[in-house]
């Protein structure tokens, strides 16, 4: 065991830390704020790349915090597929914040622009422990550090249209932290335990089934809230088309992908698969919602006017992809749905920050406006066809290779139906990529849209989109890198 | 035995004193009237609780506590009771009269 | 005994709890809520979470409280006065 | 409609659960009867060093999780001062100050007077939290409390006087620096992080200093969840408009 074993600890913890102390710098030299902020996220995303082929061989990496064991302790508990999604959120969050430095100085000033990046970088370790930590409490405490955050993130501008949607955000996202927190207490009461690992012993042989059973409705419940699950999504289109584009990259990217982790975390690690026919039926539904959600995000999305909508209504769809992997119990569903995570992270994370640059450049939201747009900012309308093809899957993005897995899983799992959808799915998501690059492509510019000085955007935000498109492309071809790792990781789950 | 009897006393004064003074605040027609039963309860009913809980504990660590929350109450009730009548005065809040014998409104 | 105390807190908490609900003067909304976070404070004792009690007694009713009352006066009193 | 619905099945779903919790009060009840609740209740005192078990789980087994609540407290002042933006310094007005009525001196007096005993109730809190139920928390709420009353009757010129900007500026992250400094403590002496010790170093003197650790926790967690209070209590008080300047 070498130091490694305390970098967990150290990934999650470093950026709350230097959260807190970010106002110092703020009030010392408010320029260094943004480049001050990087810091602690490099070096969680440094310590991520050195934890690579660190994970020892029975599957995790546990972390006893202030040295008591596991059951009486909290425990961090890395394994595989929570260190692939802690790789995830710290490339995401450390794009975003670089997009952010140039992007939110126009929309916030002052000393909100310290809050900003306050609220980021808690945002940023609380997916983090979001997604490490190994005891359900722990968790409700990192799900409150991000539901706060966010919540004020999404109102930033303190324009009125951005307090309404975080307001609306609040009032779902309130809710599903009760529901969750009444879970836990359930799931508590039931067991006498809060260890995740301790939990799956106790819950297998536990004479309280109805209590568990609810608890995991809850859990469902709360944690659909916050990723926007099909029948809860109401919050999400608001919130993520009217918070600056970092945030909605973030957001999007990152945290209703991280809210579904944890649902597939609370399936899979706490109440190991279901051992009653409840528990089946509850992911059944979850199932049924999840490809309505598909087909429902896919025909909201073709029905926007606004990009940063569309793009919100494509993440409600998306979202729902990443369930159906869950729900198909095989491995390859889930190793589909993982990748999709992967895949979705970037494409999202990069549609969201080109909708940025068209904001930043020239102030267009509308779809209408993009026509023609090629001709002056070619660079960001790469970026965004690039992230648009691994959205619709085409074969050499990670969107083809996730979208794969995912069918074959389906396929694997009998449920036919799904394959359909999925299909359909991506014909939606065909019908609204290629709406746009065609009009940023093939048609021509209004009048006096696309004239005037101003060019494609500064290299400092060109950079991040253009990272994050090559990502899609580059997991897409070298797939093989990750693919069969996770696979291991999932049988071993299932 | 003695020292039981008289606390129950207490506590049972103390209680009626609460009850009365919360029927007052319920019943009374403005702010000033309820005013009135509201501050018996703390001063009154309060006190003559926190007696019967003195001597019930008798000669101990419990009793300073207790006489230093009866001061406190006295002072804090006496105050909040001096400042919404002052506030209520100040603010132009009309005094509930009789109107040949038709009740106006609860004073607002 | 114990019992019909306990039983007398729960009514009065979800007595209280929805009138705080059902109150159109969101200040009386607000003042039922702390009378709420009071017997909620009351229920921790008997709990015997006394930590619960303090914390509940100083956050739920006293500083949640004004926080709200700030709120309040700072916005519209009544609920009918939204477009 | 929807909603009533929906609150209707939460309802019924709730008092299902209810109706099949394991008894309260039952010895055999799972929460009763696990190994972890043993532990804490047989070890808790001589492995933490607290007197009061609540303090040692808080502070001590369940570090991480209150490092945590700390963090969201400061992360509602964060957000707070991101939507309300924080009152200028040395001129501030609020609207206590305006309101028709100017409490009286017989308020002023008492709240002068009272307010110190408060505080004093608080550091109390705040000290005794490892051997008699309080805390951090509990504490620093009530001072929050006590300067929300000095405010309301002295209004906010007077109080940010008293607390001015610059005290609470650097002390509103108290809280999660003593945790992280204590959990860095740990690990420097060779334990994990947060582990409230220096198992290699410290030998005979163990005890003290993990009940000194504890109670540096706890004041930090005071200060900073006081002063965290106090300045979402000023910053949603004040006013855009200034009438009133302080030199």
């Amino acid at each position: 065991m070498g130091a490694y074993r305390h970098f967990p600890v150290f990934m999650v913890t470093v950026p709350l830390v230097c959260a807190v102390l970010l106002p110092f710098l703020g009030y010392l030299r408010q320029k260094w704020v943004p480049w001050a902020a990087m810091l602690p996220l490099a070096f969680s995303s440094v310590l991520g790349l050195l934890l690579i082929g660190k994970i020892p061989a029975e599957g995790y990496l546990g972390y006893e915090l202030g040295g008591w064991p596991p059951p009486w302790g909290i425990e961090l508990r890395v394994d595989r597929v929570g260190h692939f999604l802690m790789l995830i959120v710290c490339g995401i969050t450390l794009l975003a914040l670089a997009f952010s430095r140039r992007y939110i100085s126009r929309e916030v000033s002052g000393g909100r622009l310290t809050a900003y990046y306050v609220l980021f970088l808690l945002m940023s370790g609380a997916m983090l422990g979001f997604v490490a930590t190994g005891d359900v409490f722990n968790l409700f405490v990192f799900m409150e550090i991000l539901a706060l955050s966010s919540y004020a993130l999404v109102a930033i501008t303190g324009n009125r249209n951005a307090v309404r949607a975080a307001f609306k955000y609040v009032l779902m996202g309130a809710p599903s932290s009760i529901m969750v927190l009444l879970a836990i207490g359930f799931i508590y009461s039931a067991t006498g335990t809060l260890n995740m690992a301790d939990l799956t012993l106790r819950i297998a042989d536990s004479r309280y089934s109805e209590v568990l059973i609810v608890a995991y409705i809850l859990f469902v419940i709360g944690f659909g809230v916050k990723a926007a699950l099909f029948p809860l999504h109401m919050w999400l289109p608001d919130a993520h088309s009217i918070a600056p584009s970092p945030i909605s990259a973030l957001l999007s990217g990152l945290l209703v992908e991280v809210s579904t982790f944890a649902i597939f975390r609370i399936t899979f690690s706490v109440f190991s698969m279901g051992s009653s026919g409840l528990f089946a039926s509850t992911l059944d539904a979850v199932g049924i919602f999840a490809a309505a959600a598909v087909l429902y995000g896919g025909i909201m999305a073709i029905l926007q006017k606004d990009l940063k909508m569309m793009i919100a209504y494509s993440t409600v769809s998306h979202i729902g992809y990443i369930f159906l992997g869950i729900t198909a119990m095989t491995a390859e569903g889930l190793t589909g749905a993982m990748y999709h995570m992967l895949d979705h992270g970037l494409a999202k994370a990069c549609l969201f920050l080109c909708a940025g640059n068209f904001i930043f450049v020239k102030g267009y939201r509308r779809i209408e406006d993009l026509k023609g747009a090629w001709r002056q900012m070619p660079w960001t309308c790469f970026a965004f066809a690039l992230a648009s093809i691994s959205v619709v899957a085409i074969p050499p993005t990670a969107g083809f290779i996730s979208k794969w897995y995912l069918i074959l899983g389906n396929i694997k799992g009998g449920n036919y139906a799904y394959v359909v959808v999925l299909l359909v799915g991506a014909i939606l998501a065909a019908v609204y990529c290629f709406r746009i690059i065609y009009y940023m492509f093939f048609q021509p510019g209004k009048e006096g849209a696309w004239e005037g000085e101003s060019r494609d955007a500064a290299p400092s935000m060109l950079a991040p989109v253009w990272v994050l498109s090559l990502g899609t492309l580059f997991f897409g071809i070298l797939s093989y890198l990750l693919i069969p790792s996770l696979l291991d990781a999932m049988n071993f789950l299932l | 035995m003695v020292q039981d009897i008289v606390a129950g006393a207490f506590c049972c004064v103390g209680t009626f004193f609460f009850l009365v003074g919360t029927t007052g605040l319920i019943r009374m027609p403005d702010v000033f009237s309820r005013l009135h039963p509201s501050t018996k309860c703390d001063t009154l009913g309060a006190c003559s609780l926190i007696v019967g809980m003195a001597v019930y504990s008798g000669w101990s660590w419990e009793l300073l506590k207790l006489i230093i929350i009866a001061c406190f109450v006295l002072l804090s009730s006496a105050t909040c009771g001096h400042a919404i009548g002052r506030s209520a005065l100040r603010g132009d809040i009309k005094c509930w009269r009789r109107k040949n014998g038709v009740e106006d409104g609860h004073g607002t | 005994m114990g019992t019909a105390l306990n039983l007398t807190f729960i009514v009065l908490l979800v007595v209280t709890a929805l009138l705080a609900v059902l109150a159109r003067d969101l200040l009386a909304a607000v003042i039922i809520f702390s009378a709420y976070s009071l017997i909620m404070a009351l229920m921790w004792q008997r709990l015997q979470a006394p930590d619960l009690a303090l914390t509940e007694a100083a956050v739920g009713a006293g500083v949640t409280t004004v926080l709200f009352v700030v709120a309040i006066f700072k916005t519209r009193r009544r609920e009918e006065e939204e477009e | 409609m929807i909603s009533l619905v929906f609150i209707a099945a939460l309802f019924a779903l709730l008092l299902y659960v209810v109706a099949n919790m394991p008894p309260m009060g039952d010895p055999d009840n799972p929460t009763n009867s696990s190994e972890v609740i043993e532990r804490y209740l047989e070890k808790g005192g001589e492995e933490t060093h607290a007197d009061n078990v609540v303090t040692g789980i808080i502070i001590n087994y369940r570090g991480y999780d209150t490092m945590g609540e700390v963090t969201v407290i400061f992360c509602a002042l964060a957000a707070v001062l991101a939507v309300l933006g924080r009152e200028r310094r040395g001129r501030i007005y609020a609207y206590v100050d305006r309101s028709r009525v100017p409490s009286s001196v017989i308020v002023r007096t008492m709240v002068a007077l009272l307010v110190p005993f408060i505080i004093l109730f608080s550091v109390y809190t705040i000290l005794h939290g490892e051997i008699s139920p309080g805390g951090g928390f509990q504490g620093g709420a009530i001072v929050g409390g006590s300067m929300i009353v000095f405010t309301t009757i002295f209004g906010l010129l007077e109080s940010s006087q008293r607390i001015p900007q610059r005290l609470r500026f650097p002390l509103e992250g108290s809280a999660v620096i003593t945790f992280f400094a204590v959990g860095a403590l740990g690990l420097a002496g060779g334990g994990n992080f947060l582990t409230f010790a220096w198992p290699e170093i410290a030998g005979n003197l163990q005890p003290s200093l993990v009940v000194w650790l504890t109670v540096l926790v706890e004041t930090g967690i005071g200060l900073g969840g006081a002063m965290v209070l106090i300045s979402i209590l000023f910053s949603m008080i004040r006013e855009e408009e200034e009438i009133a300047v302080v030199p």
